[in-house]
């Protein structure tokens, strides 16, 4: 136990999907446990050890300024640090606010916004400091996290494709639910990792797992304006858990 | 040692609880003069963020205020935007929706008794050293859970923001033979689930009770999940769309969370101490028996047994799923046509730590206008303050360090989901540098 | 000689009798798919397909026939050269490892429809994969495949052209022509094998008329009239090898999702990775081979980077690979002709049109 | 395709970031692999990547690897009495003609699969002609076998060497490898030239050869492509009709040429 190597599970602005993910994993859990010291996972313990650490899994969007400093903090005490869903890969729906008047958001929920402080953008991880890995989703893969966490004690690369969902939903045996149904669906250009969950429940790709490494955003939007999507439509599916990572596009920059 | 004129508990990161959050207590003398629970999260601005968002894309969205609770907040949404749509979902497609939730009770409740809450009693920093010393019970917990999370992921296609929940209905419903796969693993679990309540009635709890007002869904015939009106123990009923009348919500800037009280009474508790108080006679057979053998009677005040109550509530939810599955014939579409229509809806379920209300004001093409969400965690907060500051009343004879431990142990009782209390919490406002 | 069989109950049967799983199509999901069949009652009886770039759609037929239909989403690759299979383990022992060989798959498959594109597919995939003793051979060798003729295209499909369809054949072991009059459907049988023969003789079957021959024969000849679509002729192979700056690579990769269907969808595409994984312990490894596609951005990865950056250098090697330097490697075309990659692909590209525009281009040249 | 475990019997320490690995089969061996050929090596649960023989050693097989990523690391760091996995051996050998001049023109990493070649030569001398080995390293310190330069020599190779950046100990040539290719006795005709290196010092290496007369089969390179498999299933390793692990690694320059000269095939 002396040499396992250490973990660290960090917090910010989040809904604890994903490290829940984590605890998720029954039948892992205990391996797990025993072949990695977990240093700091508040969630799960109250025992925790100082850093540094040899993992850092980090969920949730940078939105404070105290965030900042604490993001910082925690990139010096890991030799690696691993970004874990989209609000720490892409700063989450909260990310919407980017594109809002901050200060109306507040006045919306808040009585008395004079309470608040807050910053106006939220943003991924990689944004602050250099990210070592990301894992994406909303929430990330729970296979993709226990597979991740063995690569990384075998010394391997995780299994992270950057290629689109369609690759596993043809793999899946999914029949394909745009040229079958005329249901539009952004799997083409969404990442893969979540095993093409949706279209195997008869309901279009809605990019919970961001862009893929390479995409072609234009032309999916005049397929998906054909499948009579209305521009309002568009523009929201792409505006919900990814949306600075699609603002950014993956998109072919030979294009 | 206890007779220091000042002293200030502090507890910087709470462990254990879902979300970020900090305890600071001061004591002056023998009186108890601040007790704060605060809520550092940042705030992440669901209500603001689903204004002009499509009315079907409410589900999803709310999904994410909490990844513990998902289906909470899908099922609370749906409900909320159905009725401003003026549709109703019944027959099978509730009773999957039900089925749904059972497996949310399931997943959550195992969570927090075997990996956030028994360490307490046990002496652990948590269930990963727990397990050092009593794997094999360590390894029931982790079972159930999975029993829960199976639920959730064919039914929902993943158990943390189930894609498959749309206003309506589902995109997809089960084959008959597809959900009789869960049947072993939810009599397993519902097997482990009376083993949990024998092994947490038997832990000691300190004797404490408290006064607070009741309030839990009711519906008649059935114990609440994703139905009823909120009715109190001290005979208050209201129908869900008056809950804003007379539930307050205030920002109070020492603590920075916006308590909740019910309008001219005062503080009140939600969750599963108040359920089983307001419901505990339509629990199924085997679950009331597993209550009265573990000692619960006809109420619940004191709330470190409230992980009694939350073991039975197991029993309850596997026992129901049974049923449900048992009894489960798909349905001929798997979604009812939902139009949109301009109107305000409300909605309320139970969440596995309380009551879940939204309401939602949708123009006629569907956006939405605007939106109101009301977390159990929130409605607590007064509550728990309440408790901390007469249980560290009562016990100023303890060390410093003790004292801390225990108030811990007793803001845990209440299974706190500060992730989704901060959907419009600060950050700064009342933290103290540590 | 040809024969007559009056229903498929009886064949389905008797491959069940001999151990075999049956795989054929059927309806799920608003397409025809393959699945293991229990009964015959299984096959997409009265249903028909309206294919076109990106689009599919189910319809009744007024009619019983079970083939009534063209290629649906999936191809037999899925069951010879399934998308995830496993190739060996690893443990560790004292002082280094052990490796086992996954257990031989002893699924004895019998093909139940194959078009005469797919049994095309299949042997072009013996030449890649089958000299390997891997599992795609040991499947191979067990495989017994029931092919039916093509009587009626779908819009995409232009096996006519490619030379492998609408007739099926050879390397069936039974070969099949569907005979359809209303609710009355009945198969004119061929034998290919001495195991077809055997199979054949177990089942109740009557000498054919003449004249049901002729019809037959005459249906599959039309079918091929039908059939809209065309893969240019002459010769690909140089056409592509001359074709790498080719302007039209741009104008496919600006409507090009880079999403990998076609490849997927591909009867003939073969491309694998490998997938290694470890159990928590890191006692334990295992290395699985799963599909894989030239549109992946990781395909070409060398150290420093992916060779392949662009969508039009991508959709360039699968296009030039299929139709042009397959030869060179395996000595015969990889496309069959089944117009799968336009029907799946969720923009409509269609190969046929963009191997014509590249044709035009040189031509203006 | 499963594949074969060999020990580590010696672990030489060549550069940072490169090391040479004798190794012993712990049950039956490969078959012998040739000169230019490459075998896929196994670290156990991280992968397998390939890797051209670098030498032989009684009944053994020598690799020299270079820790790029994670597997090479994974193969490089293995230490002596380790176990590594190996299949093969794959691919196209140099072919080292029976006479005439040699050219051995290697970059960095290169020089590996090269080393057989030189060996060949050295122990062979009578047969060639003119024997020159010409060796390009970033810096003084990543040069391979520089301890075995001498022999060479003394065998009567024409050995020059070049680096890209000097150091202080550095009294040797600076320079890209191919501007030491400038005045070589070879008769062009009769020279086969064995070309290996990063792309496009191949391919400058191959054009000032070809420009000198030599005749473009007889410069030989060996291409470097993604692979998976080393058997031709995978579809990795294509460049245009090549499949690189079946009809390469080693190919003449007369088919390499132009498939090089293609952006992103
Ligand atoms: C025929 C041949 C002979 C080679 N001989 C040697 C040698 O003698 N010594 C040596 O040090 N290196 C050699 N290489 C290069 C070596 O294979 C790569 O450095 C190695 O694959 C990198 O893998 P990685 O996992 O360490 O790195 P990463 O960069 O993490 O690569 C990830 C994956 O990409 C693939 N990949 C990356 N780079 C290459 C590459 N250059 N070639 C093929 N696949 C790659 C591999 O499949 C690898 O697993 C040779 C390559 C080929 C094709
Ligand atoms: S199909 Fe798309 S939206 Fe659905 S789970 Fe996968 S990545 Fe998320
Ligand atoms: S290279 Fe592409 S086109 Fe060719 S077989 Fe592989 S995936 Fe198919
Ligand atoms: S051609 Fe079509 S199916 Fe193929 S990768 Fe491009 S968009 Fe996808």
């Amino acid at each position: 136990m002396g040499t396992a190597p250490t973990l660290a599970v960090w917090k910010f602005a989040s809904c604890d999907g994903c490290q829940l993910s984590l605890l998720d994993c029954e039948d892992e859990l205990l391996a797990i446990a025993g072949r990695i010291r977990i240093a700091h996972f508040p969630e799960a313990s109250r025992a925790t050890v100082e850093g540094p650490y040899d993992v850092s899994l980090v969920e949730g969007s940078v939105t404070t300024p105290g965030d900042v400093a604490r993001i910082h903090r925690i990139r010096e005490q890991s030799r690696l640090l691993v970004a874990i869903g989209a609000c720490a890969t892409a700063g989450g729906i909260q990310a919407l606010r980017n594109f809002a008047d901050a200060d109306q958001f507040r006045s919306v929920v808040y009585a008395r916004p004079e309470y608040l402080s807050t910053l106006d953008t939220s943003t991924p991880a990689s944004a602050h400091v250099p990210v070592d890995l990301e894992l994406h989703g909303c929430p990330i893969d729970r296979r993709q996290l226990v597979d991740t966490l063995t690569a990384l004690l075998a010394g391997r690369k995780p299994d992270l494709p950057g290629h689109s969902v369609c690759f596993e939903c043809k793999a899946r045996g999914t029949t394909c639910i745009t040229v079958a149904r005329g249901v539009p669906c952004l799997g083409p250009v969404t990442r893969a990792g979540c095993g093409a969950l949706c279209p195997a429940y008869g309901r279009g790709c809605f990019g919970c797992f961001g862009p893929a490494a390479v995409t072609n955003t234009p032309a999916l939007v005049d397929r998906l304006r054909e499948l009579d999507m209305t521009e309002t439509d568009i523009g929201r599916v792409f505006r919900t858990f990814n949306v600075l990572a699609f603002a950014g596009g993956g998109d072919d920059p030979s294009q | 040692m206890t007779h220091r004129s000042d002293r200030s508990l502090s507890v910087a990161g709470l462990a254990r609880v879902e979300g970020e959050g900090a305890m600071h207590v001061r004591v002056d003398g023998a009186t108890v003069t601040d007790v704060r629970l605060e809520i550092y999260e940042p705030p992440r601005f669901f209500e603001a963020l689903l204004v002009g968002r499509g009315y079907t894309e409410v589900p999803d969205i709310t999904a994410r205020v909490c990844g513990i609770c998902p289906v909470a907040y899908q099922m609370s949404a749906c409900a909320a935007v159905e009725d401003a749509c003026q549709s109703t979902v019944d027959g099978t497609l509730a009773d999957l929706r039900r089925l749904l939730y059972c497996g949310e009770w399931i997943e959550s409740h195992a969570l927090h008794i075997y990996l956030l809450h028994a360490p307490d009693f046990l002496g652990y920093p948590g269930a990963v050293e727990l397990a050092r010393d009593h794997r094999p019970v360590v390894e029931r917990g982790l079972s159930i859970k999975k029993a829960g999370n199976e639920l959730l992921t064919l039914l929902g296609g993943r158990a943390i923001h189930p894609v498959n929940v749309k206003v309506g209905g589902f995109y997809r419903v089960p084959a008959r033979e597809e959900l009789r796969r869960l049947v072993t693993p939810l009599r397993r679990a519902r097997d482990d689930a009376l083993s949990t309540v024998e092994w947490v009635a038997g832990f000691e709890y300190p004797d404490f009770a408290h006064d607070h007002e009741l309030l839990a869904l009711v519906e008649p015939g059935r114990y609440a999940i994703e139905t009823g009106t909120p009715t109190t123990d001290r005979g208050l009923t209201f129908a869900v769309r008056a809950f804003e009348e007379h539930v307050i919500e205030e920002q109070v800037p020492h603590s920075t969370a916006l308590h909740a009280t019910l309008a001219g009474r005062g503080r009140y508790l939600t969750g599963p101490t108040a359920r089983y108080t307001l419901n505990h006679r339509w629990l199924s057979p085997l679950a009331r028996e597993a209550a009265r053998s573990a000692g619960l009677g006809t109420g619940c005040r004191n709330p470190f047994r409230s992980i009694v109550v939350r073991a039975v509530e197991l029993v309850y939810a596997c026992d129901e799923a049974l049923r449900l599955i048992d009894g489960y014939e798909p349905p001929a579409a798997a979604a009812v046509e939902v139009p949109p229509r301009a109107g305000v809806g409300y909605g309320a379920t139970e969440a596995p730590r309380g009551v879940l209300f939204h309401r939602y004001r949708l123009a006629a093409d569907g956006t939405v206008d605007s939106a109101r969400i009301v977390p159990p965690t929130a409605q607590n907060q007064a509550c728990i303050e309440d408790d901390l500051r007469r249980f560290v009343a009562a016990r100023l004879d303890l060390s410093d360090e003790r004292l801390t431990y225990e108030c811990e142990q007793a803001i845990r009782n209440y299974d706190p989901c500060i992730s989704c209390a901060t959907h419009f919490l600060d950050l700064h406002v009342a933290r103290t540098v540590q | 000689m040809s024969t007559l069989l009056r229903s498929l109950g009886p064949l389905v049967r008797a491959l069940h009798g001999q151990g075999y799983r049956v795989v054929g199509p059927t309806v799920r999901d608003g397409a025809i798919v393959l699945a293991e069949l229990d009964r015959a009652d299984a096959l997409p009886y009265g249903w028909g397909v309206e294919a076109a770039p990106g689009r599919y759609r189910l319809h009744r037929r007024a009619d019983a026939a079970a083939f009534g239909h063209a290629a649906g989403p999936q191809s037999w690759k899925a069951f010879l050269h399934p998308p995830r299979s496993p190739q060996w383990t690893a443990d560790r022992t004292a002082d280094g490892f052990t490796v086992t060989e996954a257990p031989p798959d002893s699924t004895r498959y019998a093909f139940l429809g194959v078009r005469g594109c797919d049994l095309r597919a299949i042997a072009v995939q013996d030449r890649v994969l089958g000299g390997a003793d891997g599992g795609y051979a040991r499947r191979r060798r067990e495989l017994f495949i029931v092919a039916v003729s093509c009587t009626e295209p779908a819009d995409t499909c232009f096996c006519a052209s490619t030379g492998c369809g609408p007739a099926a054949g050879p390397g069936y072991d039974l070969g099949l022509t569907e005979l359809v009059d209303g609710d009355r459907v009945r198969y004119l049988v061929e034998v290919g094998t001495p195991a077809g023969l055997e199979l054949l003789t177990q089942l109740p079957t009557e000498p054919a008329p003449v004249d049901l021959v002729e019809e037959a024969a005459a249906a599959v000849a039309a079918a091929a009239t039908k059939m809209s679509r065309a893969l240019p002729e002459g010769d690909l192979r140089d056409l592509l090898a001359g074709s790498h700056d080719a302007a039209r690579w741009d104008d496919v990769a600006a409507r090009c999702l880079s999403c990998g269907n076609c490849t997927m969808v591909c009867p003939t595409c073969f491309c694998t990775t490998v997938e290694d994984v470890t159990d928590v312990a890191g006692e334990h490894a295992e290395r699985w081979l799963r599909w894989d596609s030239c549109f992946d951005l990781d395909f070409s990865y060398l150290h420093g980077g992916p060779v392949r950056t662009s969508t039009r250098s991508r959709y360039r090697q699968w296009l030039t690979h299929k139709l042009g330097t397959w030869h060179d490697q395996f000595g015969e075309s990889g496309c069959v002709g089944c117009g799968r990659c336009i029907a799946w692909c969720p923009v409509g590209i269609d190969i046929t049109e963009e191997t014509r525009a590249l044709v035009t281009e040189a031509e203006e040249a | 395709m499963t594949p074969l475990r060999y020990r580590v019997r010696r672990r030489l320490t060549e550069t940072a970031d490169t090391v040479t690995l004798v190794l012993d089969p712990v049950d039956e061996p490969i078959v012998a692999p040739l000169p230019g050929q490459f075998t896929m090596m196994y670290a156990f649960g991280v992968g397998e990547v390939p890797i051209s023989v670098s030498g032989h050693a009684d009944g053994g097989i020598v690799h020299t690897v270079r820790a790029v990523g994670a597997v090479s690391r994974a193969v490089a760091g293995a230490r002596t009495g380790d176990v590594l996995g190996i299949r093969g051996p794959f691919g196209t050998d140099w072919g080292v003609p029976p006479g005439g001049d040699l050219v051995v023109l290697a970059g960095g990493i290169g020089l590996a699969p090269l080393r057989p070649v030189i060996r060949q030569a050295v122990a062979r001398r009578a047969r060639f002609g003119t024997v020159a080995v010409l060796i390009g390293a970033r810096t003084p310190a990543d040069l391979l076998y520089p301890h075995e330069y001498a022999t060479w020599r003394a065998a009567g190779l024409d050995v020059r060497v070049t680096v890209d950046r000097a150091d202080m100990s550095w009294t040797g040539h600076v320079g890209v490898v191919t501007t030491v290719l400038g005045a070589l006795p070879v008769d062009p005709a009769a020279t086969t030239a064995f070309v290996c290196g990063p792309e496009v010092m191949m391919r400058f290496a191959a054009r000032a050869l070809v420009d000198r007369g030599v005749p473009p089969a007889a410069v030989r390179v060996s291409l470097e492509r993604n692979m998976r498999c080393g058997v031709g299933l995978c579809g990795h390793c294509q460049l245009g009709p090549l499949l690189v692990c079946r009809d390469g690694p080693v190919v003449g320059w007369d088919r390499a040429a132009p498939l090089l000269a293609v952006k992103e095939l």
